[in-house]
C-alpha cells in the first residue's frame, strides 16, 4: 500500500498534468496531426535548452538561471551573423563560435558569484540573470553600432545605434529543422508539401489513418540525440563523477581532494554555453529575434518544464526532461482553446491557460518541497530505531 | 599554397572591413598564445607541451573554422543594373536568374536585386527581344568573395565583357 | 628509515585565544604499532588530530608549538593534502562517504582508474571516463584487506551503518602510500560481531607495516588491540604505557581524573549512597513525577532513539553523557522542540509530545542551553523576559477580561521582576535594563527566574552552568538546590560536567550512543560513570549497574 | 463583476447569434487580440464581430481567440495559437490585432500550411519590413503622419507652442522618436514653439502613482511658463488621465492623445462612468463630450471619435470577409486596396473619416505597398471634427530620420 503511495508521491507532478492534458485535449478540438506537429516543433525548439540544466543540477547547483546567460551570448552570435549576412547552416555554425566564448566568460564570472552564494544557487542566478540582462540591453542598444561595429541598417535602429526591437532571423530560420526535410503524412496533404519545397527532395512516410501531414524536423532531433549521449558520456568521466560527488556532499568532496569550486565553475560554463547553443536552435526555430525578450522566459520555462518532468531540485534525468516539455507545452497548446471551448469567452481562455500553467508549475514546486519533506522524515525515521514506527 | 593565400585574403577583407591594422591583429594572437600558457600552468614540460600544442591547434582550427563559415555563409546582394553604361544601350528584355533562383524580369531602366550565398554564384541571364524570343543565353560564374553587394551591369555582361561589374573601371 | 620512528611528536602544544588546549605532548610512533589514544572530550585529541593533519583551523588559529618528524624529518602540514601525500592518513569519526555513490566510488574517490582520452591534453585528465572494471577490482582488494564481504557495487546509503565503516577504512588502505592511519572512533557504530571483526584486520593491516592510531571510548577494545595506550587529560599526555600494564578501570580513572579517587576514599559519600539510594525505593510507591517509556527525538547531533527512565517527586535527576551522545535531545524532546516519540508520562498522566504549550500546560518549565537564541529576547527588558512566559501559558500577569480584553499588568510584573532579581542576586540595574545587556551568569540566572515564575511542578535544565564564571556556577548550582527544597519541585538537570552533576543530583543517568547507559546514585565513584561514558557496562558489568 | 457581466451578454449574444444563424457559414475568420487587461478596444471590435457574422462554434463565421497577456517573453504561445486557427479546414481569414511579437512567424508558419488563408495584422510591434514579409496586409496608425497632423491640430485650435511630453526608453523607440522629429520639424515649419519635457517613466521605481503624481504637479508650472495657448501630447497612456484632467481645469489645448480614443483618459480624468454605454462610441462619445464642456474644456480637448483598435479589429476581419467573398478582388498592394481598406474602416465610423498612406522605409525610400498606415480625423470635443484626414501629408517627413534619445 505504502510503496503504490509513494510512487504516485513521488510522479505527483506529472501525473496532475497528465489528468488535466486528459480532460484539455478534448475540450481544444484541435487535430491529432496539429498537437503532434507543435509538440515536435517544441521538442527540438526547447528541449536542448533544458538539457542544458542538467550538469548543473549534477553538481548540486540546483536549478539555474545560470543559463540565461549562456541564452544572451547566443542572442550576441546571433546578431554578429544577422549584421555579416552569414546565412544557413554556416551562419549557425559561426552564431555558435562567436557565442561560445562569451557564454564561457559569462560562465566563469556567473560561477564565482554562485560559489560566494553556496546553497541560494536558484535565487542568486535569477537575480544575477536580472544584472547581466542589464549588461546585455546596453551593451545591445548602446554600445552596438557605436562602439561594437554593426552595419546593417535593417539591424539598427535609424538613429544609428542600437539594435531594433525585432530582429528577422530569416537567413537560418528553420535551417536545421529542415535541414533534413522529412513529412509524416496521412492521405492529405501531400501534394501541399512537395510544392513547399521546391522539387527538393525529402523523406516522406505515409501512415493510413493519419489526418493531414507532419514535419519532422530531423536534424533538430538528431543535434538533441547527439546531445543526450554527451551528457551520458559526461556521466560517466572523471569530471561527471566529481560532480555527482559533489552534488551530493561538497564537504565529502572537498575532504577527498576535489577542487570543489573549480569544479562547480566548470559545470556552469558547460551549462552556459550549451544553453548558448540552446538557444540559437530556439531561435532558428523562432525566426525571430525579440533583442529585449527572447531570453527572459528561457530560465523559466526551462526549469518548469524539467520539474514537470518530475525532476526535482537535486534530480534530473534525461527522461524528466522529454517527459518535461511534451506535458508543459501540451499545456501550453491546449489550454487556451480548451479554456475558451470551456466557458465560451476567448480571454477567458488566456486566463484559464495562466491559472492552469502557472498554477501547476507553483503545485511543482510546493510538491516538491513536500516530497523532500517526505523524504527527510523517511531518512529520520531509520535513526528512530524500532520503537519510532507510529 | 594557393589554400593560405585565399585564407589570408579572407582575413585581410574581415580585417579591413573592421578597420582592424594588421599590428593589432597580431598582438591579439600573441595575446591568444599568452593565454594557452597561462592555462598549462602547473603541468609537467611534457605535458604541458602537448596540451599547448594541441590546444593551438584546436583554437586555431575553430578560428579558421570560422573565417571559412564566413566566407561560404555570406548572403550578397547582388543588384542587376539594366541601364546604359560607357556607350552600351540598355536591353530590350532580358531575364535574370541567380542560381537558379527565381528569375527578374528586367525592361530597360530597371534594377533588381537578388541574393546569393557563398563565395561564387552562377548568373544566367536570358536575353530577349522585342517579340520576347530569347535571342541568347549567357551563363556565368562570378567570384564575389567577401564583398556584401555587388551590381552587376547587364549590358556588359551581354557585351561579353569580362569587366561587368558596376562602377565599371 | 634507519633508526628514525615513523612518526615523531616533540613538544606539541596549542592555545586557541589564550585558552591552552594542548601542553607539551612527544610520543613516537613506530612502523606496524597500534597505539591507543584515549581522553575525555575536551581532553585534546581532536586539537592533536587537527594539527598531525595539517587542518586549516590551525594555521588561522596561529599555529601549534613543537615539531613534527616524519622518519626523522621535520615537517609541517598546512592542508589535508599534504599530509595524505606523507602516507597520513585519517578516519574521521562523522562519515566522509557520498550516500549516493557505491562502494567502490567511494573508495577510489577522486583517485579513480581511468580509461586513456585522447582529449585530456586539450582539456585535463578530468574528460577521461572511468574505468569501471578495474575500479571494482581495486575497492575488491581493499575491501577484502579488511577481511569483511561487501560487494564494490553496493550503495553506500542502503548499506548498514557498520559497512560504512569498513569502506571509510578501506578507502585509506587503497592509498598506496598509506603507513599511518588514525581512526577516529572507528567502532562507535558498529555492532560487536563488526567490531571484532574491524580489530582483527586491523591487527593484519598493522603486521603488514602500517601503524594505526585508534581512539576510542570503548576501552576493552582499545585494550584489547593495542600495544601502547596513550591517556590524554586536559591537554596534557597522562600516560603512555604499554596497555597489558593497565585494567580498563584504571584507565578510566586516569581518564576522568584525580578527584574521583579521591571521592572514593571518603567515608562519608559512601554513607550518602546508602541514603539516597534508599531514597527512591520508599518513594516507588508513590506515582513518579515523570515516567518516560521508549522515547526516540529527532534532534540534529544529538539523537536518542530508546530511552526509558522515572523520575520521583522531589528529586533532582542528572542528565550526563559524552557530547553527542544524546543527552540535551532528552529534555529537548519532552518539551516538544525536536520531533519526538514514545510515551512520556507526569504524574501518571500522558503528555502530548511535540507541542510545547502542551508541556507548558502541564507545569513544566525548561530551561535551554541554547540561551541567547531560545531562552531570551535579548532586547527586551528583564521584567517582561521573566514574566512572559507565564503571561502567555497561564494568562498571569493581566488585568481586565480574559478572552475579550486584557492589559499588561505592568506592575505586577515588574513587582516579581524585582522579586527575583533580590532572590537570585541578579546584577542589573534594574528590572527595565535589556536582557542582552547582562553578562552570560546573570543571563542564565533571569533564565532561570523566568522558569520559576511559572511556579512549575517539573523544571527541565539544559547546561546551566555552560559559559559562566566558577562564582557564578555555585551560585546558580546553589539556587537550584535551594529552590529544590524549599518548593519540592522535581529538577531534571543536563550537564556535560560530570562534577557538577554529582554535586547537585540525587541519581545521575549517563546517555551513551543514544540509550540509557545505565542510572546510578550520585555518590558513585567517577569512574564508573567514566566507564558508562566509555560504553563497558553492557559488555561487562550489567547486573552490577542496573538500579 | 464586470466580466462576468460581460460574459453573460456576449452568452446571450452567442444564443441569438446561434438562433439567427441556422445555416453553417461557409468559412471562418480567425480573430485574435489582447484580453481585457491588456487591450480592451481590441476585443471589444472582436466581439462586435461576433455579435454580427455570429460564433463558428454556433454555425458562425468567428472563431475569437487572445494571444498571452504576458506577450513580450511568451512568443511560442501567441506562434502556436495562431498556427491552431489554421488546423480549422474552414478557416479563411485570420487577424491579428494587436501583431505583437511571434505574429510574423505564426503567419509564416500558416502561409507554409495552409497558403489560401488571407493573413491580416492590425498594429504590428514588429518592424514593417517583417511583419509584411508574411502578412498580406498590415495596418498601422500613421505615426509619421500624425507627427504632422497633430502640431497642425493644435494650430487649427489656436495653440501657439507645442509641449511633447515623453521620457527616454519612449523616445528610443523607433516609431515614438521619428514621430517626434516630425513633430519638431512640423512646428517649426507652422511656426508653433516646440518644447520636450521629461516625466518619469511610469515602468520605473517612481511607479504610475508617482508619474501620474508628477503630471498633476507640474501641470499648473507648465501653463504659467508656456501660457494658456500651448497644446500638450504626451506618449504614455499613464500620463494621459492627469493631463486631460489639468487641461480641462486650468486651460492649455490637447490634440488627441497617444493613442486616441474617447475612452483614453477621459472617463478617469472627469470621472465618467460609461458602463451602459458599452460598445456604443457614439453615446459614450455624447456621454465624454458633455462631461468636458461641463468641466470647461469644451473646444479645448480633442480625440478620435472610435476607438483604433476597436474600429481596426472590426475593419480588419471585415475586409477579410469582402475579400473571400469576392467583393473585392484587386492585388493587394494595389491603390484601389487602399481605398478598400479606408472604406472598411468607414464603415464602422459613421461620421468620422479616415486618411490612409503607404509606409516608406526612411532609409531606402522604398514604399511599402502592404502596411497602410490610417489616422482618424480628429475631433474636437464640443467643437466637432478638425477635418484632418484629408490632410495630405508634405513629402519632406517622410525622409526625416530619428534623432538620439533625451535632448
Amino acid at each position: 500500500m505504502r510503496k503504490i503511495f509513494d510512487i504516485i508521491a513521488n510522479n505527483a507532478v506529472p501525473a496532475v498534468f497528465i489528468i488535466i492534458s486528459a480532460f484539455a485535449i478534448p475540450l481544444s478540438g484541435y487535430s491529432a496531426s496539429y498537437l503532434v506537429q507543435e509538440l515536435l516543433t517544441r521538442i527540438g525548439r526547447n528541449s536542448f535548452l533544458i538539457l542544458s540544466l542538467l550538469i548543473p543540477i549534477m553538481a548540486g547547483m540546483g536549478l539555474n538561471f545560470g543559463m540565461v546567460l549562456g541564452a544572451m551570448a547566443g542572442q550576441i552570435g546571433l546578431l554578429f551573423i544577422c549584421d555579416w549576412g552569414i546565412v544557413g547552416i554556416p551562419g549557425m555554425v559561426l552564431a555558435c563560435l562567436i557565442g561560445t566564448p562569451i557564454a564561457i566568460v559569462l560562465g566563469i564570472f556567473c560561477g564565482h558569484v554562485l560559489n560566494r552564494a553556496k546553497g541560494r544557487e536558484m535565487v542568486t542566478s535569477y537575480i544575477l540573470g536580472f544584472f547581466i540582462n542589464g549588461v546585455y540591453q546596453m551593451t545591445v542598444l548602446y554600445l552596438m553600432g557605436w562602439i561594437i561595429p554593426i552595419t546593417n541598417p535593417t539591424l539598427l535602429l535609424s538613429r544609428g545605434y542600437g539594435v531594433r526591437n525585432a530582429v528577422s532571423l530569416l537567413g537560418i530560420r528553420g535551417i536545421l529543422d529542415n535541414l533534413i526535410p522529412t513529412i509524416i503524412t496521412g492521405t492529405q496533404g501531400t501534394a501541399q508539401f512537395v510544392n513547399i519545397n521546391g522539387g527538393k527532395s525529402f523523406i516522406m512516410m505515409q501512415l493510413p489513418f493519419l489526418e493531414g501531414s507532419i514535419r519532422i524536423p530531423l536534424a533538430t532531433l538528431i543535434v538533441i540525440a547527439l546531445f543526450c549521449i554527451f551528457i551520458v558520456w559526461f556521466r560517466k568521466t572523471k569530471l561527471g563523477q566529481d560532480m555527482r560527488a559533489i552534488g551530493q556532499s561538497q564537504s565529502v568532496a572537498d575532504s577527498a581532494g576535489i577542487p570543489v569550486n573549480r569544479t562547480r565553475i566548470i559545470a556552469i560554463v558547460i551549462s552556459t554555453v550549451l544553453a548558448c547553443y540552446g538557444q540559437i536552435i530556439y531561435l532558428q526555430n523562432m525566426g525571430t529575434l525579440n533583442t529585449y525578450n527572447s531570453h527572459d522566459q528561457a530560465g523559466m520555462f526551462s526549469i518548469a518544464a524539467l520539474l514537470i518532468g518530475g525532476a526535482s531540485v537535486s534530480k534530473a534525468t534525461i527522461a524528466n526532461v522529454f517527459a518535461g516539455v511534451i506535458l508543459f507545452h501540451l499545456m501550453f497548446i491546449v489550454a487556451p482553446v480548451a479554456g475558451k471551448n470551456l466557458i465560451g469567452d476567448a480571454q477567458i481562455g488566456e486566463y484559464f491557460r495562466v491559472f492552469v500553467s502557472y498554477g501547476i508549475i507553483a503545485i511543482a514546486l510546493v510538491l516538491h518541497a513536500w516530497r523532500r519533506n517526505r523524504e527527510r522524515e523517511a531518512a529520520r525515521r531509520s535513526l528512530r530505531g524500532n520503537k519510532g514506527d507510529e | 599554397m594557393t589554400m593560405f593565400n585565399e585564407y589570408w585574403e579572407i582575413v585581410r577583407t574581415f580585417l579591413d572591413a573592421y578597420g582592424v591594422s594588421y599590428e593589432l591583429a597580431g598582438l591579439i594572437v600573441l595575446v591568444l598564445i599568452w593565454l594557452l600558457l597561462f592555462l598549462g600552468r602547473g603541468l609537467s614540460f611534457f605535458r604541458f607541451l602537448m596540451r599547448w600544442y594541441q590546444r593551438l591547434i584546436i583554437v586555431t582550427g575553430l578560428v579558421a573554422l570560422g573565417f571559412w563559415l564566413f566566407y561560404v555563409g555570406r548572403e550578397h546582394q547582388i543588384l542587376l543594373d539594366n541601364k546604359n553604361v560607357n556607350g552600351l544601350k540598355a536591353l530590350e528584355q532580358v531575364n535574370v536568374s541567380i542560381n537558379g533562383g527565381e528569375s527578374a524580369e528586367l525592361m530597360p531602366g530597371d534594377r533588381d536585386m537578388r541574393k546569393a550565398v557563398g563565395p561564387e554564384f552562377e548568373v544566367k541571364a536570358e536575353i530577349l527581344d522585342d517579340n520576347g524570343e530569347v535571342v541568347s543565353t549567357i551563363t556565368k560564374t562570378v567570384k564575389i568573395g567577401c564583398v556584401k553587394n555587388m551590381t552587376i551591369s547587364l549590358p556588359a555582361l551581354a557585351a561579353g565583357s569580362e569587366d561587368f561589374t558596376l562602377p565599371l573601371k | 628509515m634507519g633508526n628514525n620512528p615513523l612518526l615523531r611528536l616533540e613538544h606539541i602544544g596549542k592555545e586557541y585565544y589564550g585558552n591552552r588546549v594542548l601542553s607539551d605532548i612527544s610520543f613516537d610512533i613506530n612502523a606496524g604499532e597500534i597505539i591507543g589514544l584515549v581522553g575525555e572530550n575536551g581532553a585534546g585529541k581532536s586539537t592533536l588530530l587537527n594539527i598531525l593533519f595539517g587542518m586549516p583551523v590551525i594555521a588561522s588559529t596561529g599555529g601549534y608549538e613543537g615539531s613534527i618528524q616524519i622518519d626523522g624529518r621535520k615537517v609541517s602540514f598546512t592542508s589535508p593534502n599534504q599530509a595524505l601525500a606523507h602516507g597520513i592518513g585519517m578516519v574521521h569519526q562523522e562519515f566522509s562517504l557520498i550516500p549516493g555513490f557505491t562502494a567502490a566510488e567511494n573508495i577510489l574517490l577522486n583517485r579513480e582508474v581511468l580509461n586513456a582520452s585522447s582529449m585530456r591534453y586539450i582539456f585535463s585528465e578530468r574528460v577521461s571516463t572511468l574505468d569501471r572494471e578495474a575500479m571494482n577490482g581495486r575497492a575488491r582488494s581493499a575491501i577484502h584487506t579488511l577481511g569483511v564481504n561487501i560487494s564494490p557495487d553496493m550503495i553506500v546509503s542502503e548499506m548498514p551503518v557498520g559497512y560504512k565503516q569498513f569502506i571509510e577504512i578501506a578507502r585509506e588502505i587503497d592509498r598506496k602510500n598509506t603507513r599511518l592511519l588514525f581512526l577516529d572512533e572507528p567502532t562507535a557504530v558498529l555492532a560487536e560481531s563488526e567490531a571484532e571483526i574491524l580489530i582483527t584486520a586491523l591487527k593484519k593491516l598493522a603486521a603488514s607495516g602500517i601503524a594505526i592510531v585508534f581512539i576510542s571510548h570503548r576501552l576493552s577494545e582499545v585494550k584489547e588491540l593495542c600495544g601502547r595506550i596513550l591517556v590524554l587529560r586536559d591537554g596534557r599526555l597522562i600516560t603512555d604505557q604499554p596497555s597489558y600494564t593497565l585494567s580498563t578501570r584504571q584507565i578510566a580513572s586516569l581518564m576522568v581524573g584525580r578527584e574521583s579517587v579521591r571521592r572514593e576514599e571518603t567515608p562519608e559519600v559512601t554513607e550518602t549512597v546508602s541514603t539516597e539510594t534508599d531514597a527512591p525505593k520508599k518513594k516507588k510507591k508513590i506515582r513518579p513525577a515523570l515516567k518516560v517509556e521508549h522515547l526516540w527525538v529527532d534532534m540534529p547531533g544529538e539523537t536518542v532513539r530508546d530511552v526509558s527512565f522515572e523520575v520521583m517527586k522531589g528529586e533532582i535527576f542528572g542528565i550526563g553523557g559524552l557530547a553527542g551522545h544524546g543527552k540535551l535531545a532528552i529534555p529537548n524532546g519532552i518539551m516538544g522542540l525536536y520531533p519526538a516519540g514514545g510515551t512520556v508520562k507526569t504524574f501518571g498522566k500522558k503528555l502530548t509530545l511535540n507541542k510545547p504549550r502542551a508541556a507548558l500546560g502541564k507545569k513544566m518549565a525548561f530551561v535551554s542551553e541554547d540561551r541567547r537564541g531560545v531562552g531570551l529576547l535579548l532586547d527586551e527588558p528583564l521584567d517582561w523576559n521573566i514574566t512572559f512566559t507565564a503571561m502567555q501559558t497561564q494568562g498571569r500577569f493581566l488585568v481586565g477580561i480574559p478572552y475579550i480584553f486584557q492589559m499588561r499588568n505592568d506592575l505586577a510584573m515588574r513587582k516579581e521582576a524585582r522579586k527575583f532579581i533580590d532572590q537570585l542576586s541578579i546584577k542589573c540595574t534594574g528590572p527595565s535594563q535589556k536582557a542582552g545587556e547582562l553578562s552570560g551568569g546573570n543571563q542564565q540566572k533571569v533564565c532561570l527566574a523566568k522558569a520559576f515564575v511559572l511556579r512549575p511542578d517539573i523544571l527541565l535544565i539544559c547546561e546551566p552552568t555552560r559559559g559562566i564564571d566558577i562564582g557564578a556556577k555555585t551560585l546558580v548550582l546553589d539556587t537550584l538546590k535551594q529552590y529544590n527544597k524549599e518548593n519540592g519541585t522535581t529538577i531534571i538537570i543536563t550537564s556535560s560536567e560530570l562534577e557538577e552533576l554529582r554535586s547537585v543530583c540525587n541519581r545521575i543517568a549517563i546517555v551513551d550512543e543514544g540509550k540509557i547507559a545505565g542510572i546510578l546514585p550520585a555518590s558513585n565513584p567517577a569512574e564508573d560513570f567514566g566507564m558508562l561514558m566509555m560504553g563497558q557496562v553492557r559488555n561487562e558489568e550489567e547486573g552490577e549497574f542496573s538500579a | 463583476m464586470k466580466l462576468k457581466f460581460s460574459a453573460l451578454v456576449i452568452l446571450v449574444c452567442v444564443l441569438l447569434a446561434g438562433s439567427a444563424f441556422a445555416e453553417p457559414a461557409k468559412f471562418h475568420i480567425g480573430i485574435m487580440t489582447g484580453t481585457v487587461s491588456q487591450s480592451e478596444d481590441d476585443l471589444r471590435g472582436a466581439e462586435l464581430m461576433i455579435q454580427k457574422y455570429g460564433d463558428a462554434k454556433d454555425g458562425g463565421m468567428i472563431v475569437h481567440i487572445t494571444y498571452p497577456d504576458n506577450f513580450p517573453s511568451e512568443q511560442e504561445t501567441t506562434i502556436s495559437q495562431i498556427v491552431g486557427l489554421a488546423d480549422d479546414p474552414l478557416m479563411k481569414v485570420i487577424v491579428v490585432n494587436q501583431a505583437v511579437p511571434g505574429t510574423a512567424e505564426g503567419f509564416r508558419r500558416v502561409r507554409e500550411k495552409r497558403s489560401d488563408i488571407l493573413l491580416l495584422a492590425g498594429e504590428p510591434h514588429e518592424d514593417p519590413g517583417v511583419i509584411t514579409e508574411s502578412a498580406h496586409i498590415a495596418t498601422h496608425t500613421d505615426h509619421i503622419g500624425r507627427g504632422y497632423t497633430i502640431p497642425l491640430g493644435a494650430q487649427r485650435m489656436g495653440a501657439k507652442t507645442f509641449v511633447h511630453i515623453s521620457f527616454p526608453r519612449h523616445m528610443s523607440y523607433e516609431t515614438l522618436g521619428l514621430r517626434r522629429a516630425i513633430m519638431e520639424e512640423a512646428c517649426k515649419d507652422l511656426g508653433i514653439k516646440f518644447v520636450f519635457e521629461t516625466a518619469p517613466d511610469p515602468t520605473s521605481d517612481v511607479g504610475m502613482a508617482g508619474a501620474q503624481q508628477y503630471i498633476l504637479e507640474n501641470m499648473p508650472a507648465w501653463i504659467e511658463k508656456y501660457g494658456k495657448d500651448a497644446a500638450f501630447f504626451c506618449t504614455n497612456d499613464g500620463h494621459t488621465e492627469p493631463l486631460l484632467r489639468q487641461v480641462a481645469a486650468l486651460g492649455g489645448y490637447f490634440v488627441e492623445a497617444d493613442l486616441p480614443s474617447p475612452l483614453m483618459g477621459y472617463p478617469g480624468a472627469l470621472g465618467i462612468d460609461l458602463s451602459k454605454e458599452q460598445g456604443d462610441w457614439p453615446a459614450i462619445l455624447k456621454k465624454v463630450e458633455d462631461a468636458v464642456v461641463k468641466a470647461g474644456g469644451g473646444g479645448r480637448m480633442g480625440t478620435w471619435a472610435y476607438s483604433w483598435g476597436y474600429t481596426t479589429t472590426a475593419a480588419l476581419a471585415e475586409y477579410g470577409k469582402r475579400y473571400v467573398e469576392g467583393t473585392y478582388t484587386d492585388k493587394i498592394g494595389s491603390a484601389r486596396a487602399l481605398k478598400e481598406m479606408r472604406e472598411a474602416y468607414d464603415e464602422f465610423c459613421p461620421g468620422a473619416h479616415w486618411g490612409a498612406s503607404y509606409f516608406t522605409e526612411a532609409s531606402t525610400g522604398v514604399k511599402n505597398t502592404k502596411f497602410i498606415l490610417l489616422r482618424q480625423d480628429t475631433y474636437v470635443l464640443g467643437k466637432g471634427y478638425l477635418g484632418l484626414a484629408d490632410v495630405e501629408i508634405p513629402e519632406k517627413y517622410f525622409s526625416i530620420r530619428m534623432t538620439p534619445a533625451g535632448n
